[in-house]
Order: C-alpha cells, then structure tokens, then sequence
C-alpha cells in the first residue's frame, strides 16, 4: 500500500478528480496548501507599495491505494494536471510523492489493510 | 426543444400553476378595486375623490413637511436594525449556522410586514369602538389591509398617534415606522433560540407571536390601551420591545432546549461583522428612540441625546465590568454594552433629563453584564442572551424612566421631580408584559409543539443549519473552484 | 538621500508630472472662473450677485425645508445602494473576483458622478428649445458642467422638476438624486458579465451606455420626452433603470460569452454578504423609491408603504416557489426576493392603490423566481441574473403599473379605475426600453470590440480577476504572517 | 444552589459592589435633580416650567422642522463613519489584530461622547465671559453636563450656531452632530499607529488629545475663537479634523516605533470590509459634509453635490495616478482615492463653486497618492496613512478652499473672486493646525510614556492585538466545531 | 515509530481528542481538509439552481506515536471516531494511515527519536 | 529521499523559509494547522464567559528532499525556528518528523525519483 500525495494546480482539482475516477479510484482527501517552487509568485499592490508574494495556492491531494493502483493513479493525476496548452505540463503543475503506507483502517467497520482501503 | 423541456420537467407545473395564481389574483385585484371603497368603513373614501391628475391630492396636505422628512428616515433607519441584527447575532453563532441565524431577521421582515399590512397595525394601533375592547385590543376594519388609510391626509383617529398633533404626518409613514418595531421584537426573540430552531417552525411562530404578543402588549401601552390609561409610559419601546422579547427568549430557550454540547459551543465566526452589526444597530437606533417622537421636533432631539450619551456610556461600563471581573475588555464586551445601552435608554429617551442618561447607561452597562452572566448559574441555553441583555435592560430602563422623568423633557413627572408614583407605574407595566409574554409564549411554543417539530434533528444540528436547512454556506474560504457540479433544469 | 532617490527612480518623474498638470488646471479653473459667467447661459447669473457675507444669498430661498431635508437624505440612502450592490454580488461570486465585482458598482460611482457633473444631466433632464429635439435628448449648455445652475434658487426651469412645485427643492440636490440613479443602473448591468470584463473596458463601457443608453430613456420618460408627452409613467425608475439595464446585461452576456468552466461556476464566497447587501439595497431603496417624489410629502410617504409590503411579500413569495421547486426556502431565495420585489414596484409605487403592494409583490417573487431559470433553458451565462431579476421584475412592474394605478394616490387611472388604456401605454414604454437598449447595447459591445479586447485573458479568468487585474486579494484567511516583502520605493 | 456557589464565586464580589454604586448613584443623581436647576446657569430654566403633560413645552419651538429633520439625520450619517471607519481600517490590517483596530473606532465612541458630554462641548463651543479667554477656549458652566442646555429652544447663545439663524435647530442636535466629529477625528489617528498600541493607553490617549488637541482647536476656528475672528474658514474640518489627526498620526507612529518586521508586515486580511467601510464613509460624510450647513438649505445641497463629484473624480485620479505608477488600478486605490477626495473637500464644499469640486477632486487623488508613497521614502510607520491621506489632503483643502472661495456660495471670496488674502489665511489656520497638533501631541505622548507602557509586549505583537489584548479571535474559519471548552462561572 | 494520519467527522474532534488523552496520547496536530469517498455529498441550491457538492468537510489528525503506543492511538480513534447511534459506526466516519517514521526532532531542544515525540 | 514535515510557530516562517534557502532547498509546500501539544493553549472571552482553546495556530511545511539534503535542511529548520530570546527555543517551537519517500513525479515533464524532488 502507498499513501500518493500531490500537490497540484487548484484549477485542476475537477479535472484529476475525474481521471481518478476513470481509473477507478473513487476516495481521496483533499486540502488547502501554498506552495514555493520554480514558479515564481506574483505581486500584490497597496496604495503604491508593491509587495512580492511568494507562495501560491495550490490542492493538496492525500490518496491511499493498493499496489497495484499506484502506476495508475500516478498517470492519471500526471494527465489531467497538466495545465499548459494541449495537454504540456508547466512549471507551478506540480509534484507527486509516493510514500509507503504501513497500514489502514476504516473507522466505521474497523477493517484493516488493502481491504480497507 | 428549450421550452419543451421545461414544459415536460415535473417541477413546470408549478410554473404555470402559479402564474396562474397571480393572473387569477391580479383579475381579483381589479373586482376588488372596485368593491373595496364599500367594503371599507365610511371614512375611507380613497377612490371616491378623484384629484387633478399628475399633482395629485397632495397640496391638500396638513401634515409638516419637516417632521415627514424625518419619519421617512427614522423608518429606513429602523428598516437597518434587522440587517444589523443579523450580523449582530450571525457574527457570534458558529460558522455552520452564520445564515440560518441572519434568515431569523430577514424573515421577520417579511412575515410581519405582511401580517402588519394585513391586521397587525388595526389590532395594536386601531381604535375599537367598545371602550372596554379598546383597553386590549384595536378592532377598526378600516385599518384591515390599510383600506380605509387615506394615502393623502395626516395621521388622525389612530391611537398613539404623534402627540397632540402640532407636527403630524402622513398616516402611512406613522404606520411603516410602527411596523417596523412589529418586525424587529419578534427578530430580537431569535438570540435566544439561535443555532436550533427549523425555519418554518420560526417563520409561524413569530406570525403567531407577532399577533398574539406583540400586537395587544403595543396596544396597552401605546395604542391608547389599559396601562396608558393608568399612565405608565414607554418612550420607544423598553416594555412593548425589549422586554416581551426577552422574556419571550429565555421561555423559548428553556422550552426548546439547549444545544447539543452546551456550554462548550460558544465559537464566534466572525466578531468583525457582530460589531459591524452593533454600528448598524446604534445607527438605526436613532430612527427607534428619536422618530418616536413622531416629529422632527425638539423632543426628538433631546431623546437623541440621551440615546447616544447613554449607548456611549453603557460600552464604557460593560468593558469595565468586564476588567473588573476578567481583566480583560473585549470587543464584544463593548458592542454588547452599547445594546445594553440602547436598550435601557429606549423607554426613557423621551422623558428623563439630559443628565440623567449617562447614569442610565452606566447602570445599563454593569447590570446587563451580570444579566448575561445569570444563565452560566442556571444553566439555561440563552445563546445569544435576548433575555440576559433585552430583558434585563428593558426592565432596567422602565423603571429608571420612572425615576428620571422630567416634566421639562415630555411633561411626565418622574421621582426626580418628586412622583415615586411613576416608578410604581413603571413597575407595574413592566412586570406585566413579563407576566403577558411569559405565558402567551409558553402557550404559543406548547401548542407548536403538538402540531409539529420545531427543533432540528440531530443529522442537521451537527451538519449545520446553513446546510441542513436551507442548502447553502454562509462563507466559503475554499481556493478549489468549480466544486460543484450545476444539476440540469428539472433532473431533480 | 531619501530625496535623491525619490528623484532617481524612474517613476518618480511622474509625480512631478502630475503635480504640474494639477498646479496648471487649478490656474486654468481660476481663468476659466472669470470666462464661466460668459460661457454659461444667461439664467446663470450665478456669479454675478455678491450676496452678503456669511449668510449668503440662502435666506431667499423658495424651497421647503422639510422636502429639502428628505431629498438629501434620499440622496444619501441612493449612494449606499453602491456600496448594497457592492456586496449583493460580491458575495455570490467566486472568492477570487471578489474585488472585481464589487469594483464594477464603485467604479460606476467614480465614472458616471463625473460624466453626470460634465454632460449626463444636462443630456437627461436639459430642456432642448427645439421641441422635436426635446422629444429625445436635453440640450442646454446652461446645465453642462452646473454652469448655469444657481446653488441658491430651487428647481425651476428643469424637464421632470418635482411635480407641480409645490415643494420645491434646490436643483442642487434634483440634480445628485437623479445623478445617482444614473450611477446604479449601469453598476446593475455587471451582474450579467460578472467575472470576466475587464476592468478598463468596463469603465469604458459604462461611460458610453450611461451617455448613449440610460440619459436619452431618461430623457423620454422623466425629462419629459416623447413617452412622457404620451402619458406612460414610471415612478421610480422600472423602466429606465430595471428594464434597461437587465436587457442590457442580457445581450452583453451573450456577445462576451460564457464564464470558462459554466455552468460549474457556481461557488458563493459569501452569502451572509450578499444578505447585508440586500439590506442595504433595501434601506437606500427607500429613498429610490419614496425619494422620487421629490418631497416630503403624502405620496412619498404612499411610496414607502408600497415599497415595503410589496418587498417583504416578495421575500416571501420567492421563498414559497422555491419550496415548491426544490423544497428548499434559501436565504440567497429570500434576498433575491426582496430584491425582486423592489424592482417591480419601483415603477409602482408612486401610483398603485396600496392594497394592490402586496400582489404586486407576490408576483414579482414568483415571477421572477422562474425569470432567473430561464437562463438554464437557453444556457447563455447571465451570471448574477440581472436579466432575470431586472428585466423580468422591471417589465412586469412597469405593466402591473397600468393595472393597478390609483388616481386617488397621484392622479394617474389604471385598468382598476377603469383605464385600459394606461396597461397598454406602459406596455408601450417598456417593449420600447426593451427595443432600445438592447439594440443600444449591441452596437456600444460591437463598436468597442474592434477597437479592444473587452473580457481578460484565460489566465487571469483562472487565476482570478482579483489578483490578474487590481493585483489583491479580497479574502485573506492565512494565519502565516509577514508573507509578503515589500518591493523598495522606485524599484520596479 | 446556583446562588450560593454565585455567592461564593471570588469575582461575584464585584457583582455587590457595583450593583450597590449604580444604586448609589442612581441616589445621588436623585438629588442632584433637585440641586441642578441651582448649579446650572440662569439661562437653563429648565425644571422650572412645567409645561401641560403629554405634548409637553414642544409647541413653543422656534426651529425649522425641515432643518431639524436634516440635522437629525446628519448626525445619525456622522455617526455611522465610526463602524464605516472601522471596517475601513480593520479590513487592511493583519487578521489577527482586526478587532484591535475595530476597537479604536468604537473606543472614540464611548470616551469622546462621554467627554463631550461631561466638557468637551463646553471647551469647544461656549462662549467665555472674558473675550482674551474666548479667542482661545470656550468656558461658560451652564454648557457643562448639559446642565443648562434648554432641551426645548432653539440653538442660540453658542458660538458656532448655525448661520445666521434663519433656520435654526435644537441646541441638543447641534450639540450630537458636533459630537460625532469630536468622536471620528481621534479615531482617525489610529490609522497611524495601527497594530502595536495598548488598548488602555489608547482610551487614555484619545480622551487626552480630544480634550488638549480637538477641542481647542475646533474653538479657534468654529467656536468664534482666534482663527474665526481672523476670517479662517473650514465648512466641515478640513483643518479641525483631518490636518489635526492626520499630524498628530505621524507624530504618534514616530513616537511609538514601527511594527515588528516593518515593511513587511502590509498582509491586509478583507480588502472587502475596506471597500465597504469606504462606502459608509462616503455615505456617512454627507451628514458631515452637508450637514455642516445646519440647515436643510441650498448651502447644505450644494456642499452635497460638491462632495459627490469632488469624490468621485479623486477615486479616478488616484487609480489614475497608480496606473501611471505601477499599471494598476486597485480596488483599494479607488476606494483611498474616494475617502482623500472626501477630505479634501471637507473645509471647502460649502464655500467653492461648483465646477471647481472636479478640480479638488483630481487634485487631492493625484496629490494624496503621492502623500501615502512619502513614508517609504522616509521609513516611518504611518500604518494606514493617516498622515499620508488625511493631512495631506486636509492641507490641499483647506488650501484649494481659499482658492475657489466663490461668493456666490457662502459671501466668502476667494482668489476666483480676487480676494488672494484669503489663500493666505488659509495657509495661516492649516499651518497654525500642523504646529499646533503637532506640539501637544508629542507631549500627550512624551508624558504618557513617563507613566506607562503605551506599545504593546513583543510577545502580543507576534500573537497579534486581538488575542492577547482583546481575548478574541475576529474571524474563524474552522470546520472544528465545539474546539473550545467554557470554563465554569466563578473558576477562574 | 509511526506518523498516524487520521481523517475523522469534524463533530467528533473533541471526543477523540479526549479519547486520546486517555491512552496518554497528548500531542496531535490537526487540520482542515475535504473527503471525497463513499459518503454521497450534498446538495447546494442557488437561485433554482441546484448544484453537486461531493466534497465533505473533514478533520484531518497527524499524530507521531512510538511503537507501544500505535495500537492504543488507533484503537482509542475508531472508538472515539464512530458517530452512529450506540456508538456503531457509520459511511464517512473516516480513516486511519499508518506511516513508517524515520526520525523525529524536537525544536525547542532538538531532542531526537523516540524521545522527542 | 525524504519527506520532511515541519510544524513550526507561524512568526518564524519567514525565517525558515530563508534558513532553507541558504542551504539550497528551494521548494516547498506549507499549510495552516492546529497543534496540541505541551504548549497550553488561550482562554477567549464571550461575555463574560471565559472558554478555554487548546488548539494552537502552528505552520506545517512538507518537503521532500535527498538523502543528502535531510540533515542540512533538519539544521535549518531547527536553528531559524526557534523563538526565544538569543535563538534560544521554547515549548510550542515545534517538530520534525522524516518520512522515508519511495518515489517523486514531477507533473510538468513526468521526471522521476531524485531528479525530480
Ligand atoms: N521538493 C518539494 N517538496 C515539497 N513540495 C514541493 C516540492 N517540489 C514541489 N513542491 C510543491 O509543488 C508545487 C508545484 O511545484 P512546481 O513549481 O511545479 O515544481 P517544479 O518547480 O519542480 O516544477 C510547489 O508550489 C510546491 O508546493
Ligand atoms: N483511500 C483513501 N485515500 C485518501 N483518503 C481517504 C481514503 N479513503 C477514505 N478517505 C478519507 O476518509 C474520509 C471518510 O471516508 P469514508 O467515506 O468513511 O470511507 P469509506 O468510504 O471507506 O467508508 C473520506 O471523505 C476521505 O477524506
Ligand atoms: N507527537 C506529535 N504528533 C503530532 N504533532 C505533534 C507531535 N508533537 C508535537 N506536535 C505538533 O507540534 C506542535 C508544537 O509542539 P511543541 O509543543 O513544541 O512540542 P513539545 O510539546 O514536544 O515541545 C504541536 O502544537 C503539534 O502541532
């Protein structure tokens, strides 16, 4: 089991949401971050006083899976994150990380492991 | 394709249903137009006169331009009060019921403005023919639906109308100025109740309580009824409003019951808005207290006074009272002081001397911090404590107006001028209309209650009101957009 | 050193600039005060009496205090309409066009107060010497840039001055009552092109419309034009105000375009806004609506009865329709109601039998409840619905007007005093508006479009206009503070 | 029980005490009923008549009901500038020290209105005995406490009465409409020292400066003091107002020191509540503006009409000037360019000609622009450009006043009229402000800080006003319900 | 030592939070996120127009734990976290992931590993 | 690779973020949370009632980093996100937790692993 954590494009959410289910993951957890990366942020004006602002709002997605959807879960976010003209990535798209996942359980039933994810 | 989709969707029905409806009233109307002159009482020949077109009857005039242009402010001004009211309170609930809480006073606005119009203003200011009637209620058909008001002559043959008339106005505006007070009591009640009542149950319990309450409680004292006629007195409503509201509150409260989790559910969304909510309150309030002269007179004026040096006062003592006890003074220890303030110059703004009003506001500030403490020992659920300030301050203000009256201010001896006798009357007036509102609520709420759930389940008291009852959220903080996925015409 | 560097950085040049330019017009207004005699009218003898010192020339006045101390007032509650709308659509924007949108009402304050001041009044109210000419458009240099219009003296002399002039007021305040109106109608368009328009393009936009659209139907109902000359009435502004500006936003949706990601755009930031905003709607529509008699008299007070009752039956009605729909009576249903109520007896109010507010009322919450679905039939992307609202509600008020007109209120007959006639000119007055500013609208939309990009870019629709087009944030809920560095002076 | 634990409670001691000092005082005031007729002036007879019950001695007026309405009004629009101000400043601080900032507006509500009450008004507008001692301050009992202050009469034997008399109002209105600019022009003051100053020092501060600062220098110049006397003009406190809270505003941001992280602590957290407050405080400023006419007049409706447009070009010119700057037009910079419009044509919109209200508007957006960029040349911490916006453009208009002075407004001539000394007595009263506000203020503080600590701890700097002032939290945006636990009554 | 990520009913914050304190549990970090699973979301209604909303509003819990207490947490969050009738638990009642953890630092001390927790 | 997640004071972000940026970390992902933890919490006032709040405002930064990143940047954070006078940390300063991170994907150009952090 692998926990993928992505931090993607707030104007994307819609559209990885869908790919996520078309690969049939149908759970995630979603939240609000600000993110400092290559993209450079943007400046903000007040009465005459520009200010740099340097973290940007990007989605936070959490998504707990099998093994054996890792890959896909990983191409279909890498797909529809993409924010730039015919489906190019660009800078500020974001990043996934893999991280391993030791065990889960669901609060409702108590089931553990792959089965309660 | 557009129309016949509509045309097939469930829900069209209704559509041409209610169009109907309106086409059918409208046709109504018309008949109506025509029988309503009979069917109004003698004095209302509205339709009968027929004036020079474009000018109208309007030269024919024997009000005071002066004092109009006043009561059409103060009636906007009061008109503010119910926004203000729903910041004031929405700012203090928790997040999940911001809207259901302000919907308490938008929907005041428009249940009681039309049970006004329809026989609210005949049964609190209507003159009955029976004067033994007339000591509790207004019975006079021609204020029915304001047939028989004449839009174009100054307010004659209505109880409470402006004091000997030197300055008198059009009847109509004295009407919208009185309905906005019918509208505003009931909204105040919702403090108390906040966070768990159902929206329709609220929507006819302030119908009933407006009719029931509200109207005979406005017509003893200012519709000419039984305590006028004794002489007890209320400038601007410290009995009729503040206290039947929050008496009316603590009932409901405790009928009702406490929210799930109380005590620990104080979680004020947005402080910033109940203070917005108090500016607006204190402003509005200007049209309450000094437009209850009825006149842009010197009456007016002097009750200006005294309302802000009192609400100046009464912010000053609450953030002391407040030091005194937590060292602290808060923001909303300050915007509630000045509604305590408000609240206990309100009867008395018209008739105590000028330099009486700031001690009115100190004692209005301390008592009522106290008074909101009262529930923490009883452990009654007044969330956003109608009764701990409205009821205590209203009670608070009758009395003092009946110490510091002045016959130089309104010609109405207080004990400063040697009566005590008003301060009996006073008294007396007061602890009637807890007795009145006491009873008449409780019976309103346990009749309710047979008929009907007027709490909120469990599911949406957790879920949030907002939510759970009308299907929105009050303020979204969300970076994600397009959340949400718009459901096609007529697939629901 | 700080001086040095101010004078280095290369931005600095423009201050000096602009210093110069002021420090040039003020002398250019001192030679052109010393012309301004000359170049205005000959009624304009403004400069020419040297009245007293301190007193002035204000003691030979005409006017009625009590009409002059309403209309100011009136005029005070019309400017806060501004602010009203501001947050009425804001709130139901997406976080990130928060700003924008509540810029679109503030920005028609700055541009169309200025255009009003240079060449708007004299435009709509002026009365032309060539009585064909006047049929369509003001023409009198003595009211372009208030040359010729004498502080002291009250209204005279001016197409559409208060009705029959038996309080009169100073044409001062004639003038910023009417400027006002003349601000919100096309802030109302911006509800149909919310969040994609571009900020200059708006102001552009706005300064055309106010000058091609909304002074010319002014002109033709309320400055005594051709639909005055035939007898077609509207109050308030029903007509010129509801109508054209609904229309309008209805063909500027469509030439802009949809919103990226419509229908799926639905996400208000904050509904308890949008509530506040209805309630100063409501509050500064009162001198709207009872403003527009121009006096402190019975019929503004007739005005403000009606448009009370009429508002809060519409909440309601609204309410019911949506409970009918969707079961669900929302608190955004409620204020739409109310708003929608105002808009249809706006051009009512001044002239329907009381008894008729309440019908009036009912139908425009259900009207218009069912205007604003139109929308999802026919999928263009009237985003706040200032079509289904406005238009809708302003169409129907204009012809309920014809129904129910009372002359016992202002002299006009309605169908209910037997008067068909008057249905079918209103019918006449509103279709024309409908005509006009829709074809008006078109070409100002066309015209523009050569000339320059009118809605923002792709990325700044994305990123929002907040931040791609002022460069702020409307919302900032953040607990990391200092998140900014401040950019040194002259360094960009 | 609940009573005995309240009994027991340590803090419950309090609750005795004060409630028997608010008996107490409610005694004292009772026989101070009975001495003040004798403590008071001769002039306040106002005990002594016993006017007929009920209409009370309010026939025997001498005031103009229209002009009393329009006061009434004025003072309740002046006083809505406070939560307008409020939700101005709040919305561009930090989050977490919204209420703090709130705070500084409504605290000048409670102290200064009890200040005036008890002194302020005297020391403003009594007229001393001895005409040395009235060049410099006001000082006449019977204006104490408003003692003898005829609630009754019309507005007579004070300096600074409306002019002229001939529509005379209510000494108690004119005594609140007064009230309230004594209440903002402090309030103003905090823009400067925003984010780092006690609460407690603030109460103290403001209640020092209105009496030491305000007062005197609205005697100079309204109260027929020294500035009077010379032919100074200032309609509505371009010099009294905004020149002295603006200087004083710097001198206090130097004197306190700048904010921790300065200049990178500019993070505002509602731009929307700005925009907002800047609507109120245009909406608002009529009543100062126009209201400072004292009467319903054409005076009052041309002030009117010359603050809208002067305001509105300001907005242009400022997003205007930024565009130049930065190629931005911001939605706060058309809302800072409304209010430096509003202050520049504060002293003048009753004296200038009406076509030059466009020329002060450009001006004062261009030039205050330029004032709000001077702090990061010379890198002090003027938090919300109090200094850069109010004194700035006090100075411009009170200046440009004597510019455009045109007789045909207010009998005073300015250089459009060739009267170029009264430029120079305009420069005269505006630097004598500058110095003055400058003087006292420094030394208010000076001492001050002898005896106190006015800035607040690092420590509640970091965790923000708010919390460790206020003890509150002025917007939550949890999903977290129930996140806090109540301690019990009397636990801590 | 494990990093336990759970993601509750906001309602039921305080009760797991005390629920921890009782197995000894006493530090926790939580935050504001949205779920997207089997839970049906709800309906939003604006103007007549009806609108999906299927994310639903969460409590997201991190809590780093050594080995012995892993158990006790999990056990005392399932407990705590159920929000049906007689304590039964019900769809959207949440999750519980667990991480492996390599290392933790104290700041204030810089204290590392099992004892810094 | 490691994903370093670091709950620090909200005041000492800036600090931290330049701390990091000395010792070459560039990029990073920041959120609000609420800690509890040794640190006691405020009490508010509501009219007199005085409620206790033991969810205290920290700032969590995730960031995944290289083997041989994860001391420097652990260092960085450590030393700038102290609070006390003289660099000297208090309680409340915060925590360091180091996640063992299996794989990262970069949305922009699918870059992997290492290379793509
Ligand atoms: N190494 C990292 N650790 C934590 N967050 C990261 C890291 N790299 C990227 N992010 C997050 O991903 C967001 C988008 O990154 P992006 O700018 O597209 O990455 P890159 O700069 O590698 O192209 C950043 O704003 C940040 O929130
Ligand atoms: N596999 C998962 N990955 C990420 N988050 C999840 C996952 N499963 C559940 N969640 C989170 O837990 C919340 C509650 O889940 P719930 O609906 O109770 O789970 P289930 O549908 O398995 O019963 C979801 O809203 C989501 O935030
Ligand atoms: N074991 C833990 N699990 C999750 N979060 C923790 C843990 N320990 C500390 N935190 C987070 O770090 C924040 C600061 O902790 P702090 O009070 O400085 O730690 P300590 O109490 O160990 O000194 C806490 O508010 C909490 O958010």
């Amino acid at each position: 089991m692998k926990l993928i954590l992505a931090i993607i494009q707030p104007h994307r959410l819609e559209a990885v949401k869908q790919a996520l289910t078309d690969v049939e993951v149908f759970r995630l957890t979603v939240s609000d971050v600000q993110g400092y990366g290559r993209q450079k942020g943007h400046t903000e004006y007040f009465r005459g006083q520009a200010m740099q602002v340097n973290l940007i709002r990007k989605v936070r997605l959490e998504i707990a899976v099998n093994e054996a959807f890792v890959q896909p879960t990983i191409d279909a976010i890498v797909k529809a994150a993409r924010s730039g003209p015919n489906g190019k990535g660009q800078v500020g798209d974001g990043k996934i990380f893999v991280l391993p996942l030791d065990n889960v359980i669901r609060v409702s039933d108590g089931t553990k492991g792959g089965e309660g994810i | 394709m557009g129309f016949r989709r509509l045309a097939r969707a469930s829900t069209a029905r209704w559509m041409f249903g209610l169009t109907a409806a309106v086409l059918v009233m409208t046709m109504a109307g018309q008949i109506f137009a025509q029988t309503a002159p009979i069917a109004a009482s003698a004095t209302a020949a509205v339709a009968a006169t027929a004036p020079a077109p474009v000018t109208g009857a309007w030269a024919q005039q024997t009000y005071d331009t002066g004092s109009t242009a006043w009561m059409l402010a103060s009636t906007a001004l009061v008109m503010i009060m119910m926004p203000g009211l729903a910041l004031y309170y929405g700012g203090i609930v928790r997040k999940k019921n911001f809207l259901a809480t302000m919907m308490t006073s938008y929907s005041a606005l428009g249940v009681i403005i039309v049970q006004w119009f329809l026989f609210g203003y005949m049964l609190s200011f209507g003159t009955s023919t029976d004067p033994t009637l007339q000591k509790f209620i207004g019975w006079d058909p021609s204020r029915l639906l304001m047939l028989g008001l004449n839009p174009i002559t100054a307010v004659t043959g209505v109880a409470g109308a402006p004091a000997g008339g030197q300055f008198p106005v059009p009847e109509t505006i004295f009407n919208m100025f009185q309905a906005m007070f019918a509208v505003i009591t009931p909204a105040l009640i919702a403090g108390s109740i906040a966070e768990r009542m159902k929206y329709g149950a609220w929507c006819l319990f302030i119908l009933l309580w407006g009719t029931l309450v509200y109207d005979p409680l406005a017509h003893f004292i200012w519709g000419n009824g039984w305590l006028a006629q004794l002489g007890a007195v209320d400038f601007a409503g410290g009995t009729v409003v503040h206290i039947s509201s929050g008496v009316s509150g603590l009932v409901a409260a405790i009928m009702i019951g406490k929210r799930k989790g109380h005590p620990n559910v104080i979680q004020p969304n947005s402080l910033f808005n109940t203070l917005t909510g108090a500016g607006l309150l204190w402003f509005g309030w200007y049209g309450f207290n000094a437009g209850s002269a009825n006149a842009a007179n010197g009456l007016a004026c002097a009750a200006f006074l005294n309302t802000t040096v009192a609400t100046a006062m009464a912010g000053l003592a609450w953030n002391f009272a407040e030091w005194m006890h937590h060292r602290r003074a808060t923001s909303l220890g300050m915007a509630s002081g000045f509604v305590a303030g408000l609240v206990a110059i309100t009867p008395a703004c018209g008739y105590v001397a000028l330099w009486s009003s700031p001690i009115i506001g100190l004692a209005a500030g301390i008592v009522c911090y106290w008074g909101a403490q009262i529930k923490t020992i009883f452990g009654y659920d007044d969330a956003l404590d109608a009764f701990g300030v409205h009821a205590v301050g209203g009670f608070l203000g009758a009395v003092l107006t009946g110490v510091f009256a002045s016959t130089a201010i309104n010609g109405v001896a207080g004990w400063i001028d040697g009566n005590f006798h008003q301060v009996l009357l006073q008294f007396l007036a007061a602890g009637d209309a807890v007795v009145y509102a006491a009873v008449m609520t409780a019976i309103i709420i346990f009749v309710m209650k047979l008929f009907m759930e007027i709490r909120v389940s469990e599911q949406v008291e957790i879920e949030g009101l907002d939510l759970g009852i009308h299907g929105e959220v009050g303020l979204d903080t969300n970076t994600f957009p397009e959340q949400s996925v718009a459901i096609p015409f007529g697939a629901n």
